[in-house]
């Protein structure tokens, strides 16, 4: 088996994240995600500590590493300066290169993180971009965000907004040669890598749970991931 | 001997070194900053694990000094020390010097300031008190909330300002947590309708009777003890504390309201012997205290010739271990002027 | 001289008379109606055939003489037998008496009872002297008796008794007339033989002396109401108050000795011996959770008193050690332990929860139906599968705690050169002793199958425990057709077969009898032959049925850790009076509780054993070999 | 909410004002040396039951003195009554008492829920 | 309460912020949800306290939602950071004023970890020029846009036209502080006033007139936690947090709340109205909606900006209660008729010369 302490170790965060842990429970008082979801990052950083490469890879396949939120409020308060958030974003970090993540339901959802925000980010050289938050993706949203939506041009217009424009503003067309450095920077810091790891152990899940799996966001996989909640992850 | 000692600090260890010297045959200058001599004694009601009342340790001690080879000055601290071939001068804030042939620091310890765990709200809410503030409710005989009422719940949070690399302490004072476990026994004793709560990381019961005490608490007082460091305190629109900790036996994080809530503030190297550090030279460790040359078998001997340790202002101890000490540090005291005899 | 026929102070007796006895014939036809089938066939048989001379006889030895009380303590014995036989001669006597003088055979009772008064001058001639002669010792007997029953009552003491039992109103009420009766009959007599110079011993020497201050015929008169007011009083008192226990001893005898058992459920026997429990208060000298730990509200005659009165047993039945010291030593014979085991389980089987006898006996089927059953408690248990062996070790819970035992029997199995297997080597599951223990049946079946079917697959013919909480459980409770030895009893068997050699210690122990294994299975004797083979074995005082209970029964749930060493450091005191080598137990459990407290190392037998085993080099290979081979042969490797 | 796909989460912090503790009263009004327990977990540690499943009574004990009664009311009929854990504990609790009045207590307040 | 212990604590985080000149950076979130505030933010600096602000064109995101959804490695992110940095360098500027508060956070922490691992900066600067043939020099100062206001709060208040105030009873507004999560926990001396008791938004609320309230679960995630919203699976738990938040502040009865970070704002006008569909339970005094705003909203109202210019119109909870208490006039009519639109003059915010 692979020494998933040592490659942890490789990850700075992890170096930061994590001094010797005396079980007192501060994070998990404090942490949203312990409030609502079956949680307990004081364990998580107990196993971790622990070494025990068994239990780490039980960790990596798990659900309970994706349930953080990184508000990282337990880093403000832990009376040994770790930061159990920056140990969850290592481990999520390896989970996704060893292809784990898939064997959990809110692992699988990295999929859908990536085809969204990933990619807007090369392609727009946004996070998110306007035109992506469709109302009837985002009920959430409430309809006066119907409106925003059907009226962004003129309404950004109204407000100053620079919308698709050349030059400086809001929500301005990034030049193109700025998103070719943003994708030669994934390139050669493995950001483009980690993307791929994501697709290729993600299609070999969706053949195992026979869920098609096409580009975008519009097929049964992405779907299967983006709405399921089996209901195991809260109390 | 017409050798001449300045004991600097006159709480419990000053005291009772003063009082062995006296004894021994030195002539003695006790120099106290406050306005009268017994240290943090005067601020405790009882003490653990008897709850005997603490003036009749001050008594013994107050009787200790009550000798004519000791001049007691109180109200003043040393301003200068330095050394010279034949001992040390030192100027106190009056301007008055003192000549000294030897040296006992006895500077003590000054208790953790709670207002720096910000996250515990000191100072900002009214009904969060520390185990200092609980004791002179105790010697006033009322425990009260500031709107006059008396509590229902009460908490106590085990190590504030020890244990916590936050505050920059990261040892531990060993004595919060018994001191704790009194406290909690008294004040069911004056509120038997209470609830009591202890929020601990870790009971460290190391001394004689102590766990006794513990056991007592839970058998007797129905006391609840809770492991987990609390998070935060925050307060609620009619003046409850809400307090957010993991019970971390149970693997669930709790919300519990209180009326009040206690500091069991920890043990810190006090400022005069910071002060006194600066200006001397004398070691000091990373936990800030005094270092002695050794911990094992010179923990009374300092890197100065001549200047001697008593008390807590090497490490946390309870009032044995401080008197015991002090005692030690007498002999050493008595032997540096043999040796230099001879 | 005219004879009266008749006196309306006879009332009061007759009215009592006649009450009792219908009352008691109601009784028993009910008690037998409630009697289980094959139960009423038993007795039917029992009514017919030696039983019933048996019956009579022990009639005749325990609830007149009291035989058994006797034996245990002679004077608290005589009490008994002088009331109880002593009450029956006179009334024989005085029914015989009122049939020969009287003016006519067959008498209504009263006749008998109240014969003095009737024939005030009877006793001139010779021969009628020598028989109120004999009618005087009688009452006098009875009075010695008597004497003794009030001096007990108030310093229980004076009849070798360090406890009596407590009483409630109603008792003391019956009580105060039992004991006017008597006195009663003495006045009435002596003053009417005063009056008419008649009278032997006793009535006639007091007679006369009352009749020299007193008009003895004018005052004998309200002593014969008083005699028949105390005795109406008692009859009618009796079936409201412990002395019922007096009628109902005999139902008791009898079905008894028809081959009736207490069982698993209350019904008419267990009614019969709780009703039959004559308050004594041995039971309350057996118990240790007396003499040791100082709770004297728990014995066995509290739970028969709680139940007459439907109060809650529930502490009174949990509360006790399940040791059978009481069980051995009732003069009535009743089976107390398996009572308790009654009320036990009547709390546990109910949904509801009820806590007193009443909430399970009586109103049964007032009772809402059960829930339906909650699912199995213990399905968590893996699919087993041991490997083949013809003998099965089963340690158990407690031997896993006390691994020098465990190893002892390894080495001693191991030298035995039989091929065998360690089921429960990793830990197993409880053997379900314990949850019968609390009353919880239902779930000790779920363990007893889960072990059954390990002890089925292993296709073993003999299963060895170290335990005997464990053996009394295999042997009593589970259906399997292997042997069930107590380790005790398996080296005996080496010893006697001669396959295992072993060296006398040269060692003076002292054995501690487990009640599991003594009083509750009946294993007396193997461990003593066994210790006697291999060192020198010093008797105690408490050996076999007389043994103590080391104070760390599982049969009692609520014990507090405290109360559990005061017993055991009197129980270690005891055994160890002659500071022996080794206090020598059989039970992981007796060696956990007793090694803290004993002045003498504590061991059990399979370690002294082991000690002594021999064990050339050959028997422990051979062994391993064997076992190898048959491990393949079963396909297991 | 079939329009929003999700529904809000519940909270799963222990709240000790809304907690109801009849369950562990109950036990310590019958078993006092309950109180006296410091949670070393030496009871599981050595549990017969614990052998085959996560049942901790340490954990139980914490569970039901926090009033969180709903978890323990099926794991506690796990328990095999085999003692050893009242052989090991340091305090000298009871526990085989423990768990036995635990039974009783659920039925006897699922009784008065009838 | 005592307010002078929080003072105290206050006075222990002060935090050094540039005068002016500042690289100005965007926030991906805020530019689709709260365009109105950057904007105003803007104007403010630059024709209210005319200060120099410069936006690059060729700046882009942070990458940063990207990062703490786990897609992107900590390596890209920091050269990502490293990259609008050059740009800075280039522009020739110093001070560093990211909108967003996730982009504030990533950037302490990269900068943190390069001071304490300078191997780390090393590789990044091989990797940006192996990348981008660019070079940069670490900011001299960063600070969040919401610091620059705070700086200047008494400025603006001397130019205000209103005040945080009811006009009708005269009270100060119960105003309910909400600080981005990233903005202090991490590095609690990097926020003015720190972690527990952070005063950048106390400071502007007082300041122009409001009252800050202090409410049990004041510190308490709004929830976004960046997957836990992006998934449609997980937004029971993004809610869950923002009732339990107003489920402590309800008992206050705050009329506005008031935040510094770019999710926030929308999920804690959003979320009441879900609450509302899915328990019919609205909050806010009788019902009303506690309505949310941004700090440059606040300030863009104080100093007297039409509403519809803020975007307000945007907010699913409506801000005219609000509106009512302070007495800005507003145009009902104007809200969402976006025919008149063109006829008004935005705050055209991004001339830069």
């Amino acid at each position: 088996m692979e020494n998933y302490h040592d490659l942890l170790m490789q990850d700075i965060r992890f170096e930061e994240g994590l001094n010797a842990c005396m079980n007192c429970g501060v994070c998990t008082a404090i942490c949203p995600a312990a409030e609502f979801y079956n949680y307990d990052p004081r364990q998580i950083v107990d196993i971790v500590q622990s070494g025990d490469n068994n239990e780490i890879e039980k960790l990596l396949k798990s659900e309970t590493i994706w349930y953080c939120g990184e508000c990282m409020s337990c880093k403000t308060r832990c009376p040994r300066g770790n930061a159990p958030g920056l140990v969850i974003m290592a481990l999520r970090g390896l989970s996704q290169d060893l292809g784990f993540f898939v064997e959990s339901e809110k692992g699988r959802q990295q999929l859908a993180i990536k085809r969204t925000v990933g990619e807007s980010i090369l392609n727009t050289g946004y996070c998110v971009y306007l035109d992506g938050i469709k109302p009837e993706l985002h009920p959430e949203q409430g309809p006066n965000w119907e409106w925003v939506y059907n009226n962004r041009s003129e309404l950004l217009d109204r407000l100053g907004g620079n919308y698709k424009g050349d030059g400086p503003g809001i929500l301005r067309k990034i030049p193109e040669e700025s998103l070719e450095e943003l994708k030669r920077i994934f390139e050669v810091t493995g950001g483009n890598k980690r993307y791929d790891r994501i697709e290729f152990y993600s299609r070999k899940k969706a053949e195992e749970l026979d869920l098609e799996l096409g580009e975008g966001t519009d097929n049964e996989y992405f779907k299967h991931i983006y709405k399921t909640n089996n209901g195991s992850h809260t109390k | 001997m017409n050798k001449h000692i300045v004991v600097i600090g006159g709480g419990t260890a000053g005291m009772e070194a003063a009082g062995q010297l006296a004894q021994a045959g030195f002539a003695v200058s006790l120099v106290e900053k406050e306005k009268e001599t017994g240290g943090h004694l005067n601020d405790w009601y009882k003490l653990f694990p008897d709850r005997r009342n603490s003036s009749e340790v001050r008594d013994y001690l107050k009787n200790k000094v009550s000798s004519k080879n000791i001049e007691i000055l109180t109200g003043t601290y040393i301003e200068k020390l330095h050394s010279n071939k034949d001992g040390f001068l030192l100027s106190t804030r009056d301007g008055t010097e003192l000549k000294a042939d030897a040296i006992v620091v006895a500077t003590g310890f000054d208790l953790f300031k709670s207002s720096r765990k910000e996250e515990y709200g000191y100072g900002i809410y009214d009904n969060v008190i520390t185990s200092k503030d609980l004791e002179a409710m105790f010697s006033k005989g009322e425990i009260t909330l500031n709107n006059g009422n008396s509590p229902k719940m009460i908490g106590f949070v085990h190590c504030v300002g020890s244990r916590d690399e936050k505050v920059g302490n990261f040892y531990c004072s060993k004595l919060c947590c018994v001191t704790a476990v009194k406290q909690a026994i008294e004040v069911r004793e004056h509120l038997p309708e209470s609830r009591v709560f202890c929020f601990y990381m870790d009971m460290r019961m190391g001394g004689a009777h102590y766990e006794e005490l513990y056991r007592e608490a839970q058998e007797a007082w129905g006391v609840n003890f809770i492991r987990g460091k609390v998070s935060e305190i925050s307060e609620s629109i009619n003046n409850k504390l809400v307090v957010k900790i993991e019970d971390t036996l149970a693997g669930r994080p709790l919300k519990i309201e209180l009326d009040m809530m206690v500091l069991m503030a920890g043990m810190e190297m006090s400022e005069g012997g910071s002060k006194i550090a600066e200006q001397t030279g004398l070691k000091t460790g990373e936990n800030r205290f005094f270092s002695p040359e050794d911990h094992h078998y010179a923990n009374n001997i300092s890197n100065i010739k001549g200047i001697f340790y008593a008390g807590t202002c090497t490490a946390p101890m309870n009032i044995t271990e401080t008197i015991s000490h002090a005692r030690s540090a007498v002999s050493e005291v008595i032997n540096y002027f043999n040796n230099s005899r001879a | 001289m005219i004879v009266m026929q008749f006196d309306p102070f006879i009332i009061p007796f007759n009215l009592g008379l006649y009450f009792i006895l219908i009352y008691v014939v109601t009784r028993s036809i009910i008690w037998f109606r409630e009697l289980s089938r094959p139960d009423k066939l038993r007795l039917q048989r029992g009514f017919f055939g030696k039983p019933f001379a048996q019956s009579l006889k022990e009639i005749f030895l325990e609830s007149l003489i009291h035989r058994k009380i006797l034996k245990t303590n002679l004077r608290l014995g005589y009490m008994h037998m002088s009331l109880a036989f002593g009450w029956f001669l006179l009334i024989l006597l005085g029914t015989i008496e009122a049939d020969i003088f009287g003016e006519k055979h067959l008498n209504a009772p009263y006749k008998a009872i109240f014969f003095k008064f009737f024939n005030p001058d009877h006793g001139k001639t010779p021969f009628e002297a020598g028989y109120s002669f004999m009618m005087d010792l009688i009452l006098a007997f009875i009075l010695s008796g008597l004497l003794l029953a009030v001096i007990k009552r108030f310093t229980s003491k004076a009849v070798g008794m360090k406890k009596t039992t407590r009483l409630k109103r109603l008792d003391k009420v019956a009580l105060a007339s039992l004991w006017l009766i008597f006195p009663s009959r003495l006045i009435a007599e002596s003053l009417t033989s005063g009056a008419y110079t008649t009278g032997s011993f006793l009535t006639g020497t007091l007679g006369s002396w009352f009749a020299t201050f007193l008009p003895a015929k004018e005052v004998a008169y309200p002593f014969w109401w008083l005699y028949s007011l105390s005795l109406g009083t008692f009859f009618v008192l009796l079936p409201l108050t412990r002395y019922l226990h007096i009628p109902t001893e005999l139902f008791l005898i009898f079905m008894r000795n028809s081959g009736i058992r207490t069982g698993d459920k209350a019904g008419t026997y267990s009614e019969v011996e709780v009703h039959s429990c004559s308050s004594c208060g041995i039971c309350i000298d057996r118990c240790q959770l007396s003499f040791s730990a100082g709770i004297n509200n728990i014995q066995s005659t509290y739970l028969m008193k709680s139940i007459r009165n439907n109060e809650d047993t529930n502490d009174i039945a949990h509360n006790c050690l399940l040791c059978g010291r009481c069980d051995q030593a009732c003069p009535v014979g009743i089976e107390l332990s398996p009572i308790r085991m009654i009320v036990r389980r009547a709390r546990e089987s109910e949904n509801k929860y009820t806590n007193t006898w009443n909430g399970y006996f009586r109103s049964k089927q007032s009772l809402p139906a059960p829930k339906p059953a909650a699912k199995p408690a213990y399905d968590f248990l893996p699919e087993s599968n041991p490997e083949k062996a013809d003998v099965l070790y089963f340690a158990g819970c407690m031997t896993h705690l006390t691994p020098s035992i465990k190893n002892a029997m390894v080495s001693i199995l191991n030298a035995s050169g039989l091929n065998w297997s360690f089921i429960d080597e990793k830990g197993g599951a409880c053997c379900g002793r314990p949850l019968m223990l609390a009353g919880q049946d239902k779930e000790a079946r779920e363990l007893i199958n889960f072990n059954s079917q390990i002890i089925w697959k292993s296709g073993a013919h003999t299963l060895v425990t170290s335990c005997p909480i464990c053996y009394k459980v295999f042997k009593e409770s589970y259906y399997l057709d292997v042997e069930v030895l107590h380790h005790t009893q398996f080296i005996k068997n080496l010893i006697d077969e001669g396959s295992v050699k072993m060296n006398f210690l040269n060692k003076r122990v002292t054995y501690h009898t487990p009640c599991e294994l003594g009083r509750n299975s009946g294993v007396y004797d193997e461990p003593k032959e066994v210790l006697r083979h291999v060192a020198s074995l010093e008797i105690t005082g408490f050996d076999d049925e007389n043994s103590l209970c080391c104070g760390g029964s599982l049969g009692n749930i609520m014990l507090s850790q405290a109360n559990k060493r005061k017993i055991a450091t009197d129980v270690a005191t005891e055994l160890t009076k002659q500071s022996p080598d080794y206090l020598v137990t059989a039970c992981p459990l007796c060696k956990k509780t007793l090694a803290p407290v004993s002045k003498s190392k504590v061991a059990d037998i399979s370690e002294i054993v082991a000690e002594a085993i021999v064990t050339p080099a050959y028997t422990k290979k051979n062994s391993q070999q064997r076992k190898k081979k048959s491990r393949v042969s079963a396909g297991i490797t | 909410m079939d329009k929003f796909g999700f529904t809000i989460s519940k909270g799963r912090q222990i709240d000790w004002e809304a907690n109801n503790r009849e369950i562990v009263d109950f036990i310590i009004e019958r078993e006092p040396s309950l109180k006296s327990c410091i949670e070393c977990g030496g009871c599981s540690a050595t549990c017969t039951t614990g052998n085959f499943t996560s049942f901790s009574l340490r954990e139980i004990h914490i569970l039901l003195k926090r009033g969180e009664n709903e978890p323990v009311r099926d794991i506690i009929k796990h328990c095999m009554l085999c003692g050893k854990c009242s052989l090991v504990c340091p305090r000298g609790v009871n526990t085989r008492n423990v768990v036995f009045l635990a039974r009783q207590a659920f039925k006897k307040y699922d009784s008065y829920a009838v | 309460m005592n307010i002078e212990g929080k003072k105290a604590i206050w006075s222990e985080y002060q935090k050094e912020i540039a005068d002016d000149n500042y690289f100005y950076v965007r926030s991906c979130i805020r530019q689709n949800f709260f365009p109105g505030s950057e904007v105003a933010f803007l104007k403010i600096m630059r024709e209210e306290l005319h200060k120099d602000v410069y936006e690059h064109p060729c700046h882009t995101t942070c990458s940063g939602i990207g990062y703490h959804g786990d897609v992107v490695p900590v390596e890209t992110a920091m050269t990502v950071v490293a990259r609008q940095f050059a740009l800075m360098t280039e522009a020739g500027y110093q001070n560093y004023i990211p909108s967003c508060i996730t982009s504030f956070g990533l950037y302490t922490e990269v900068l943190e970890t390069w001071h304490h691992f300078p191997e780390v900066e090393k590789k990044v600067r091989e990797q940006l020029w192996k990348a981008t043939k660019r070079e940069f020099v670490i900011p001299k100062n960063l600070a969040h846009a919401s610091d620059i206001i705070f700086k200047f709060r008494k400025e603006i208040s001397a130019k205000a036209k209103f005040k945080l105030v009811n006009k009708n009873t005269g009270e100060p507004l119960k105003v309910v502080d909400h600080i981005g999560c990233h903005y202090a926990k991490m590095f609690p001396s990097k926020g003015i006033g720190g972690a527990e008791y952070p005063y950048v938004l106390a400071g502007m609320v007082e300041e122009w007139g409001g009252k800050v309230i202090d409410y049990p679960e004041r510190r308490h995630c709004c929830g976004f936690g960046f997957r836990q919203y992006l998934i449609q699976a997980n937004r029971g738990f993004s809610i869950a947090c923002s009732k339990e938040k107003f489920k402590s502040m309800q008992p206050f009865e705050p009329d506005m709340i008031i935040t510094n970070c770019p999710g926030c704002p929308m999920f804690l006008d959003r979320w009441q109205y879900v609450i509302n569909e899915m328990e019919g339970k609205r909050y806010g005094k009788n019902g009303e909606g506690i309505p949310v705003f941004t700090y440059e909203e606040v300030a863009g109202l104080v100093l007297g900006y039409n509403p519809w210019d803020l975007g307000l119109q945007m907010h699913q909870t409506d801000c005219e209660p609000v509106l009512d208490k302070i007495g800005i006039e507003y145009d009902p009519e104007e809200k969402h008729n976006t025919s008149i639109y063109n006829e008004k003059t935005g705050v055209h915010g991004f001339v830069n010369v």
